[in-house]
Protein backbone atom coordinates (compact mmCIF):
# COMPACT_ATOMS: atom_id res chain seq x y z
CA UNK A 1 0.00 0.00 0.00
CA UNK A 2 1.66 3.22 -1.10
CA UNK A 3 2.47 6.09 1.80
CA UNK A 4 0.19 8.95 0.89
CA UNK A 5 1.65 10.90 2.94
CA UNK A 6 5.12 10.69 0.82
CA UNK A 7 2.46 10.82 -2.85
CA UNK A 8 0.78 14.26 -1.13
CA UNK A 9 3.46 16.30 0.28
CA UNK A 10 2.36 18.65 2.74
CA UNK A 11 2.34 22.48 2.19
CA UNK A 12 4.78 24.36 4.31
CA UNK A 13 4.09 28.36 4.68
CA UNK A 14 6.14 30.32 6.29
CA UNK A 15 6.18 34.16 6.93
CA UNK A 16 9.30 36.33 4.94
CA UNK A 17 10.46 39.19 6.73
CA UNK A 18 12.78 41.92 5.38
CA UNK A 19 14.46 44.21 7.07
CA UNK A 20 16.35 47.37 6.87
CA UNK A 21 18.09 48.26 3.55
CA UNK A 22 16.26 44.68 2.18
CA UNK A 23 12.62 45.40 2.97
CA UNK A 24 12.95 49.09 0.72
CA UNK A 25 15.24 46.98 -1.99
CA UNK A 26 12.70 44.35 -2.31
CA UNK A 27 9.80 47.26 -1.73
CA UNK A 28 7.95 44.60 0.57
CA UNK A 29 8.11 44.24 4.46
CA UNK A 30 6.95 40.66 4.80
CA UNK A 31 4.87 38.44 2.87
CA UNK A 32 3.81 34.38 3.36
CA UNK A 33 5.32 31.90 1.15
CA UNK A 34 3.97 27.93 0.47
CA UNK A 35 6.59 25.49 0.13
CA UNK A 36 6.01 22.70 -2.04
CA UNK A 37 9.08 20.64 -1.14
CA UNK A 38 8.91 17.62 1.31
CA UNK A 39 11.92 18.69 3.76
CA UNK A 40 12.12 22.53 2.98
CA UNK A 41 15.31 24.27 4.72
CA UNK A 42 16.58 28.08 5.05
CA UNK A 43 18.53 27.15 1.98
CA UNK A 44 15.85 26.53 -0.50
CA UNK A 45 13.79 29.20 0.57
CA UNK A 46 17.00 31.82 -0.74
CA UNK A 47 17.24 29.31 -3.75
CA UNK A 48 13.48 30.32 -4.32
CA UNK A 49 13.61 34.10 -4.26
CA UNK A 50 16.83 34.19 -5.80
CA UNK A 51 14.75 32.74 -8.90
CA UNK A 52 12.98 36.17 -8.44
CA UNK A 53 16.06 37.86 -10.29
CA UNK A 54 16.77 41.27 -10.50
CA UNK A 55 16.60 42.62 -7.53
CA UNK A 56 16.23 39.32 -5.45
CA UNK A 57 18.96 37.62 -7.03
CA UNK A 58 21.14 41.09 -6.45
CA UNK A 59 20.93 41.30 -3.03
CA UNK A 60 20.63 37.15 -2.24
CA UNK A 61 23.82 36.27 -4.11
CA UNK A 62 26.12 34.36 -2.89
CA UNK A 63 28.89 35.92 -1.03
CA UNK A 64 26.44 38.67 0.13
CA UNK A 65 26.63 39.50 3.77
CA UNK A 66 22.88 38.38 4.34
CA UNK A 67 22.01 37.02 7.45
CA UNK A 68 18.88 34.34 8.34
CA UNK A 69 16.69 34.83 11.45
CA UNK A 70 14.72 31.52 11.72
CA UNK A 71 11.94 32.34 14.31
CA UNK A 72 14.31 34.77 15.67
CA UNK A 73 17.48 33.45 16.22
CA UNK A 74 20.34 33.25 13.84
CA UNK A 75 20.16 29.96 11.76
CA UNK A 76 22.22 28.26 9.08
CA UNK A 77 21.09 27.00 5.60
CA UNK A 78 20.56 23.61 6.38
CA UNK A 79 18.19 24.72 9.57
CA UNK A 80 14.86 22.68 8.55
CA UNK A 81 11.22 24.74 8.37
CA UNK A 82 8.31 23.93 9.73
CA UNK A 83 4.40 25.07 9.11
CA UNK A 84 4.18 29.10 10.35
CA UNK A 85 7.99 29.71 10.65
CA UNK A 86 8.81 33.01 10.54
CA UNK A 87 12.28 33.52 8.45
CA UNK A 88 13.33 36.89 8.46
CA UNK A 89 16.47 38.37 6.06
CA UNK A 90 18.82 40.59 7.99
CA UNK A 91 21.34 42.45 6.41
CA UNK A 92 24.74 43.37 8.52
CA UNK A 93 23.37 44.99 12.27
CA UNK A 94 24.51 48.52 12.71
CA UNK A 95 23.51 48.96 16.20
CA UNK A 96 24.87 50.39 19.46
CA UNK B 1 13.92 43.15 33.35
CA UNK B 2 18.29 43.77 32.22
CA UNK B 3 17.60 44.47 28.44
CA UNK B 4 14.89 47.17 27.57
CA UNK B 5 14.23 48.09 23.49
CA UNK B 6 12.50 51.71 23.55
CA UNK B 7 11.81 55.13 21.72
CA UNK B 8 12.31 57.24 24.97
CA UNK B 9 15.88 58.93 25.90
CA UNK B 10 17.01 57.33 29.57
CA UNK B 11 18.32 59.17 32.08
CA UNK B 12 22.02 57.01 32.10
CA UNK B 13 22.48 57.97 35.64
CA UNK B 14 19.14 57.04 36.92
CA UNK B 15 19.69 53.67 35.69
CA UNK B 16 23.44 53.17 36.49
CA UNK B 17 22.20 54.31 40.24
CA UNK B 18 18.93 51.67 40.08
CA UNK B 19 21.39 48.69 38.89
CA UNK B 20 23.85 48.64 41.54
CA UNK B 21 20.98 50.02 44.09
CA UNK B 22 22.16 48.84 47.83
CA UNK B 23 24.18 45.92 46.87
CA UNK B 24 26.75 45.40 49.30
CA UNK B 25 28.58 43.12 47.26
CA UNK B 26 29.05 45.42 44.58
CA UNK B 27 32.88 47.25 43.64
CA UNK B 28 33.14 48.05 40.71
CA UNK B 29 30.67 49.71 38.09
CA UNK B 30 31.35 49.94 33.96
CA UNK B 31 28.98 51.36 32.06
CA UNK B 32 29.42 52.54 28.51
CA UNK B 33 26.86 54.93 26.56
CA UNK B 34 26.65 55.44 22.72
CA UNK B 35 26.01 58.81 21.25
CA UNK B 36 25.21 59.87 17.59
CA UNK B 37 27.69 61.62 16.25
CA UNK B 38 27.32 64.52 13.61
CA UNK B 39 29.84 62.86 11.12
CA UNK B 40 30.18 59.27 9.79
CA UNK B 41 32.71 58.09 7.11
CA UNK B 42 32.96 61.80 6.54
CA UNK B 43 29.41 63.12 5.89
CA UNK B 44 28.20 65.08 8.24
CA UNK B 45 24.91 63.94 9.35
CA UNK B 46 22.27 65.49 10.39
CA UNK B 47 19.34 63.07 11.77
CA UNK B 48 19.01 59.28 11.89
CA UNK B 49 16.38 56.33 12.33
CA UNK B 50 17.03 53.30 14.19
CA UNK B 51 15.32 50.70 12.81
CA UNK B 52 15.17 47.10 14.56
CA UNK B 53 13.19 43.70 14.22
CA UNK B 54 10.62 43.71 17.02
CA UNK B 55 10.58 39.99 18.58
CA UNK B 56 14.35 39.35 17.81
CA UNK B 57 15.74 42.50 19.17
CA UNK B 58 15.15 41.16 23.24
CA UNK B 59 16.25 37.95 22.68
CA UNK B 60 18.86 38.62 21.22
CA UNK B 61 19.78 41.51 23.64
CA UNK B 62 18.88 38.75 26.62
CA UNK B 63 21.07 36.11 24.97
CA UNK B 64 24.31 38.40 24.68
CA UNK B 65 23.76 39.60 28.27
CA UNK B 66 23.64 35.30 29.40
CA UNK B 67 26.82 34.78 27.40
CA UNK B 68 28.66 37.94 29.37
CA UNK B 69 27.05 36.16 32.88
CA UNK B 70 28.55 32.61 31.70
CA UNK B 71 32.29 34.77 30.86
CA UNK B 72 32.43 37.34 33.68
CA UNK B 73 31.76 37.08 36.87
CA UNK B 74 29.42 39.60 37.76
CA UNK B 75 26.85 40.66 39.58
CA UNK B 76 24.25 42.16 37.52
CA UNK B 77 23.94 43.92 34.15
CA UNK B 78 21.44 45.83 32.18
CA UNK B 79 20.90 47.07 28.33
CA UNK B 80 18.78 49.85 27.01
CA UNK B 81 19.16 50.20 23.47
CA UNK B 82 16.60 52.82 21.58
CA UNK B 83 15.12 53.11 18.07
CA UNK B 84 13.32 55.68 16.25
CA UNK B 85 14.69 59.30 14.95
CA UNK B 86 17.26 60.72 16.70
CA UNK B 87 19.66 63.56 16.58
CA UNK B 88 23.43 64.38 16.85
CA UNK B 89 24.24 64.07 20.65
CA UNK B 90 21.35 62.19 21.49
CA UNK B 91 22.02 58.75 23.48
CA UNK B 92 20.98 55.36 21.49
CA UNK B 93 22.63 52.76 23.95
CA UNK B 94 23.47 52.26 27.47
CA UNK B 95 25.84 48.97 28.56
CA UNK B 96 25.80 48.84 32.31
CA UNK B 97 27.45 46.01 34.28
CA UNK B 98 27.87 45.71 38.16
CA UNK B 99 30.69 43.19 39.82
CA UNK B 100 32.86 43.14 42.38
CA UNK B 101 36.15 43.77 40.88
CA UNK B 102 36.81 46.02 37.94
CA UNK B 103 37.89 43.68 35.74
CA UNK B 104 34.80 41.73 35.25
CA UNK B 105 33.11 44.96 34.84
CA UNK B 106 34.99 46.22 32.00
CA UNK B 107 35.43 42.76 30.43
CA UNK B 108 31.57 42.07 30.51
CA UNK B 109 30.91 45.69 29.71
CA UNK B 110 32.74 45.60 26.57
CA UNK B 111 32.07 42.44 25.68
CA UNK B 112 28.29 42.98 25.65
CA UNK B 113 29.22 46.40 23.23
CA UNK B 114 31.05 44.48 20.98
CA UNK B 115 28.90 41.64 20.48
CA UNK B 116 25.82 43.93 20.16
CA UNK B 117 27.39 45.42 17.55
CA UNK B 118 27.48 42.84 15.44
CA UNK B 119 24.64 40.77 16.20
CA UNK B 120 21.70 42.90 17.86
CA UNK B 121 19.51 43.46 14.83
CA UNK B 122 19.72 47.06 14.40
CA UNK B 123 20.30 49.40 11.69
CA UNK B 124 20.96 52.91 11.33
CA UNK B 125 19.88 55.13 8.28
CA UNK B 126 21.85 58.62 8.33
CA UNK B 127 20.35 61.70 6.69
CA UNK B 128 23.36 63.15 5.18
CA UNK B 129 23.46 66.11 2.52
CA UNK B 130 22.95 63.49 0.23
CA UNK B 131 20.19 61.93 1.25
CA UNK B 132 19.41 59.43 3.40
CA UNK B 133 21.64 56.27 3.67
CA UNK B 134 21.71 53.01 5.16
CA UNK B 135 24.63 52.72 7.31
CA UNK B 136 27.80 49.73 6.26
CA UNK B 137 28.81 47.52 8.92
CA UNK B 138 32.08 48.56 9.91
CA UNK B 139 35.13 46.13 9.25
CA UNK B 140 36.17 46.78 12.75
CA UNK B 141 32.95 46.02 14.71
CA UNK B 142 33.94 42.23 12.88
CA UNK B 143 37.15 42.41 14.33
CA UNK B 144 36.69 43.55 18.04
CA UNK B 145 33.99 40.63 18.11
CA UNK B 146 36.53 38.38 16.83
CA UNK B 147 38.90 39.31 19.73
CA UNK B 148 36.62 37.65 22.08
CA UNK B 149 37.15 34.32 20.79
CA UNK B 150 33.49 33.56 19.01
CA UNK B 151 33.23 30.85 16.26
CA UNK B 152 31.69 32.87 13.03
CA UNK B 153 27.86 32.47 12.79
CA UNK B 154 26.52 31.04 9.76
CA UNK C 1 38.68 70.90 35.77
CA UNK C 2 39.25 67.29 34.94
CA UNK C 3 40.21 66.18 38.46
CA UNK C 4 38.49 66.56 41.45
CA UNK C 5 39.32 65.21 45.07
CA UNK C 6 36.19 65.55 47.76
CA UNK C 7 34.63 64.37 50.44
CA UNK C 8 31.39 65.19 49.20
CA UNK C 9 29.21 62.04 47.54
CA UNK C 10 29.25 63.14 43.73
CA UNK C 11 26.27 62.76 41.30
CA UNK C 12 27.45 60.05 38.37
CA UNK C 13 25.03 60.61 35.86
CA UNK C 14 25.34 64.28 36.54
CA UNK C 15 28.82 64.44 36.09
CA UNK C 16 28.78 62.03 32.63
CA UNK C 17 26.12 64.50 30.81
CA UNK C 18 28.24 66.88 31.58
CA UNK C 19 31.59 65.88 30.64
CA UNK C 20 29.65 64.58 27.33
CA UNK C 21 27.93 68.03 26.99
CA UNK C 22 26.67 68.75 23.68
CA UNK C 23 29.70 67.96 21.92
CA UNK C 24 28.68 66.38 18.73
CA UNK C 25 32.24 64.50 18.43
CA UNK C 26 31.38 61.85 20.96
CA UNK C 27 30.50 58.61 20.20
CA UNK C 28 31.73 57.07 23.26
CA UNK C 29 31.32 57.53 26.73
CA UNK C 30 32.82 54.93 28.85
CA UNK C 31 32.38 55.18 32.83
CA UNK C 32 33.24 53.26 35.72
CA UNK C 33 32.29 53.80 39.20
CA UNK C 34 33.99 52.05 42.05
CA UNK C 35 32.48 51.39 45.36
CA UNK C 36 32.73 50.01 49.03
CA UNK C 37 32.20 46.37 49.42
CA UNK C 38 31.11 45.29 52.80
CA UNK C 39 33.63 42.70 52.51
CA UNK C 40 37.57 42.28 51.85
CA UNK C 41 40.19 39.76 52.10
CA UNK C 42 37.33 37.47 53.47
CA UNK C 43 37.08 40.18 56.47
CA UNK C 44 33.35 41.72 57.12
CA UNK C 45 34.19 45.53 56.52
CA UNK C 46 31.49 48.05 58.35
CA UNK C 47 33.19 51.45 57.13
CA UNK C 48 36.31 52.87 56.20
CA UNK C 49 38.23 55.49 55.80
CA UNK C 50 40.61 56.75 52.66
CA UNK C 51 43.26 58.94 53.42
CA UNK C 52 45.38 61.00 50.40
CA UNK C 53 48.48 63.47 50.16
CA UNK C 54 46.76 66.77 49.34
CA UNK C 55 49.03 68.29 46.58
CA UNK C 56 50.63 64.99 45.11
CA UNK C 57 46.75 63.49 44.79
CA UNK C 58 46.27 65.94 42.27
CA UNK C 59 49.55 66.24 40.75
CA UNK C 60 48.82 62.08 40.18
CA UNK C 61 45.87 62.40 38.69
CA UNK C 62 46.06 64.88 36.18
CA UNK C 63 49.18 63.11 35.12
CA UNK C 64 47.28 60.09 34.54
CA UNK C 65 44.79 61.71 32.55
CA UNK C 66 47.42 63.45 30.44
CA UNK C 67 49.25 59.90 29.67
CA UNK C 68 46.05 58.62 28.58
CA UNK C 69 45.42 61.54 26.06
CA UNK C 70 48.65 60.68 24.95
CA UNK C 71 47.47 56.96 24.27
CA UNK C 72 44.39 57.14 23.11
CA UNK C 73 42.04 59.36 20.96
CA UNK C 74 39.88 61.05 23.20
CA UNK C 75 37.38 63.92 23.50
CA UNK C 76 37.73 64.59 26.82
CA UNK C 77 37.97 63.10 30.18
CA UNK C 78 37.33 63.50 34.03
CA UNK C 79 38.21 61.78 37.78
CA UNK C 80 36.53 62.29 40.90
CA UNK C 81 38.07 60.54 43.58
CA UNK C 82 36.60 60.84 47.49
CA UNK C 83 38.48 61.17 50.32
CA UNK C 84 37.46 60.75 54.01
CA UNK C 85 35.08 58.64 56.25
CA UNK C 86 32.65 55.99 54.00
CA UNK C 87 30.55 53.08 54.23
CA UNK C 88 29.33 50.00 52.17
CA UNK C 89 27.88 51.15 48.75
CA UNK C 90 28.95 54.37 48.44
CA UNK C 91 30.93 55.59 45.73
CA UNK C 92 34.53 56.16 45.73
CA UNK C 93 35.51 56.82 42.44
CA UNK C 94 34.30 58.53 39.20
CA UNK C 95 36.65 57.92 35.82
CA UNK C 96 34.56 59.05 32.32
CA UNK C 97 36.20 59.22 29.48
CA UNK C 98 34.71 60.74 26.12
CA UNK C 99 35.77 59.86 22.86
CA UNK C 100 34.34 59.27 18.96
CA UNK C 101 34.88 55.24 18.73
CA UNK C 102 34.16 52.85 21.93
CA UNK C 103 37.46 51.40 21.70
CA UNK C 104 39.55 54.97 22.51
CA UNK C 105 36.97 55.11 25.35
CA UNK C 106 37.20 51.71 27.31
CA UNK C 107 40.58 51.57 26.76
CA UNK C 108 41.71 55.12 28.24
CA UNK C 109 39.16 54.59 31.08
CA UNK C 110 40.48 51.42 32.02
CA UNK C 111 44.20 52.46 31.90
CA UNK C 112 43.08 55.84 33.71
CA UNK C 113 41.47 53.37 36.53
CA UNK C 114 44.48 50.71 36.40
CA UNK C 115 47.12 53.36 36.73
CA UNK C 116 45.12 55.46 39.43
CA UNK C 117 44.85 52.09 41.77
CA UNK C 118 48.86 51.90 41.65
CA UNK C 119 50.11 55.42 40.83
CA UNK C 120 47.62 57.91 43.08
CA UNK C 121 48.48 58.41 46.78
CA UNK C 122 45.17 56.91 48.47
CA UNK C 123 45.15 55.09 51.15
CA UNK C 124 42.28 52.97 52.68
CA UNK C 125 41.75 51.99 56.19
CA UNK C 126 38.96 49.59 57.03
CA UNK C 127 37.22 49.07 60.22
CA UNK C 128 36.72 45.63 60.36
CA UNK C 129 35.59 43.17 63.62
CA UNK C 130 39.39 42.46 64.11
CA UNK C 131 39.98 46.57 64.02
CA UNK C 132 40.69 48.90 62.03
CA UNK C 133 43.56 47.83 59.43
CA UNK C 134 45.28 49.57 56.22
CA UNK C 135 44.20 47.64 53.25
CA UNK C 136 46.98 45.92 51.62
CA UNK C 137 48.21 46.48 47.62
CA UNK C 138 47.10 43.86 45.62
CA UNK C 139 49.47 41.72 43.32
CA UNK C 140 46.46 41.66 40.95
CA UNK C 141 46.35 45.89 40.57
CA UNK C 142 50.42 45.68 39.98
CA UNK C 143 49.45 43.22 37.16
CA UNK C 144 47.14 45.03 35.60
CA UNK C 145 49.49 48.62 35.26
CA UNK C 146 52.23 45.84 33.78
CA UNK C 147 49.43 44.75 31.26
CA UNK C 148 49.68 48.85 29.58
CA UNK C 149 53.17 48.40 29.64
CA UNK C 150 54.48 50.72 31.74
CA UNK C 151 58.46 50.89 32.71
CA UNK C 152 58.63 50.34 36.54
CA UNK C 153 58.83 53.17 38.80
CA UNK C 154 61.83 53.97 41.18
CA UNK D 1 92.83 81.46 48.68
CA UNK D 2 90.37 78.19 49.84
CA UNK D 3 86.67 77.94 48.66
CA UNK D 4 85.10 78.53 51.29
CA UNK D 5 81.79 77.32 50.09
CA UNK D 6 83.60 73.70 50.24
CA UNK D 7 85.16 74.48 54.03
CA UNK D 8 82.04 75.51 54.82
CA UNK D 9 79.05 73.08 53.74
CA UNK D 10 75.74 74.83 53.53
CA UNK D 11 73.00 73.50 55.43
CA UNK D 12 70.37 71.51 53.57
CA UNK D 13 67.00 71.35 55.20
CA UNK D 14 63.69 69.56 54.11
CA UNK D 15 60.37 68.61 54.93
CA UNK D 16 59.34 64.86 56.03
CA UNK D 17 56.36 63.81 55.10
CA UNK D 18 54.89 60.31 56.31
CA UNK D 19 51.84 59.05 54.69
CA UNK D 20 49.18 56.21 56.13
CA UNK D 21 50.34 53.64 58.12
CA UNK D 22 53.68 55.09 58.04
CA UNK D 23 52.55 58.07 59.72
CA UNK D 24 50.88 55.43 62.74
CA UNK D 25 54.06 53.66 62.59
CA UNK D 26 56.36 56.20 63.15
CA UNK D 27 54.02 58.50 64.83
CA UNK D 28 54.31 61.66 63.76
CA UNK D 29 52.57 63.19 60.30
CA UNK D 30 56.01 65.62 59.10
CA UNK D 31 59.21 66.88 60.51
CA UNK D 32 62.32 68.95 59.21
CA UNK D 33 65.63 67.37 58.53
CA UNK D 34 68.79 69.25 58.40
CA UNK D 35 71.08 67.62 56.20
CA UNK D 36 75.15 68.55 56.16
CA UNK D 37 76.33 66.36 53.29
CA UNK D 38 77.42 68.59 50.64
CA UNK D 39 75.39 66.65 47.84
CA UNK D 40 72.45 65.30 49.78
CA UNK D 41 70.14 63.20 47.87
CA UNK D 42 66.72 61.03 48.15
CA UNK D 43 68.65 57.73 49.43
CA UNK D 44 71.00 60.05 52.08
CA UNK D 45 67.56 60.92 53.82
CA UNK D 46 66.33 57.33 53.75
CA UNK D 47 70.09 56.13 55.28
CA UNK D 48 69.76 58.88 58.46
CA UNK D 49 66.19 57.72 58.69
CA UNK D 50 67.05 53.90 59.06
CA UNK D 51 70.03 54.43 61.43
CA UNK D 52 67.53 55.68 63.92
CA UNK D 53 66.91 51.75 64.41
CA UNK D 54 63.38 50.23 66.00
CA UNK D 55 60.37 50.81 63.39
CA UNK D 56 62.15 53.36 61.35
CA UNK D 57 64.85 50.59 60.31
CA UNK D 58 61.64 47.99 60.07
CA UNK D 59 59.75 50.16 57.50
CA UNK D 60 62.07 51.61 55.68
CA UNK D 61 64.30 48.15 55.40
CA UNK D 62 66.08 48.09 51.61
CA UNK D 63 63.07 45.12 49.76
CA UNK D 64 60.33 47.21 51.78
CA UNK D 65 57.41 48.89 49.39
CA UNK D 66 58.46 52.25 50.41
CA UNK D 67 58.27 55.06 47.62
CA UNK D 68 59.83 58.57 47.67
CA UNK D 69 57.54 61.99 46.29
CA UNK D 70 60.06 64.46 45.80
CA UNK D 71 57.96 67.65 45.76
CA UNK D 72 54.95 65.80 45.32
CA UNK D 73 56.31 63.28 42.36
CA UNK D 74 57.79 60.28 42.80
CA UNK D 75 61.67 59.75 42.73
CA UNK D 76 64.40 57.63 42.28
CA UNK D 77 66.79 57.50 45.52
CA UNK D 78 69.26 59.43 43.77
CA UNK D 79 67.46 62.39 43.00
CA UNK D 80 69.30 65.08 44.02
CA UNK D 81 67.52 67.74 47.07
CA UNK D 82 67.36 71.28 47.61
CA UNK D 83 66.75 73.42 50.61
CA UNK D 84 62.83 73.51 50.78
CA UNK D 85 62.22 70.70 49.07
CA UNK D 86 59.30 67.98 50.62
CA UNK D 87 60.59 64.56 50.77
CA UNK D 88 56.98 62.09 51.32
CA UNK D 89 57.42 58.64 51.95
CA UNK D 90 54.33 56.66 50.58
CA UNK D 91 53.04 52.98 51.58
CA UNK D 92 51.89 51.29 48.64
CA UNK D 93 48.97 52.88 47.36
CA UNK D 94 45.14 51.55 47.73
CA UNK D 95 42.80 53.64 46.28
CA UNK D 96 39.84 53.66 43.58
Amino acid sequence: MPDSRAAVPAVTTIRLVYLARLREAFGRADEDMALLTAAPTVAAVLAMLRERGGVWADELAPGRAVRVALNHTVAGGDAPLRNGDEVALLPPVTGG
Amino acid sequence: MPVRVQTEDFDAGREIAALRGTDPRVGAVASFIGTVRDVNDGSPVTAMTLEHYPGMTEKALAAIVDEARGRFSIVDALVIHRVGPMRPTDQIVLVAVTSAHRGDAFDACRFVMDILKTRAPFWKKEDTPGGARWVDARVSDAAAEARWGNEVEP
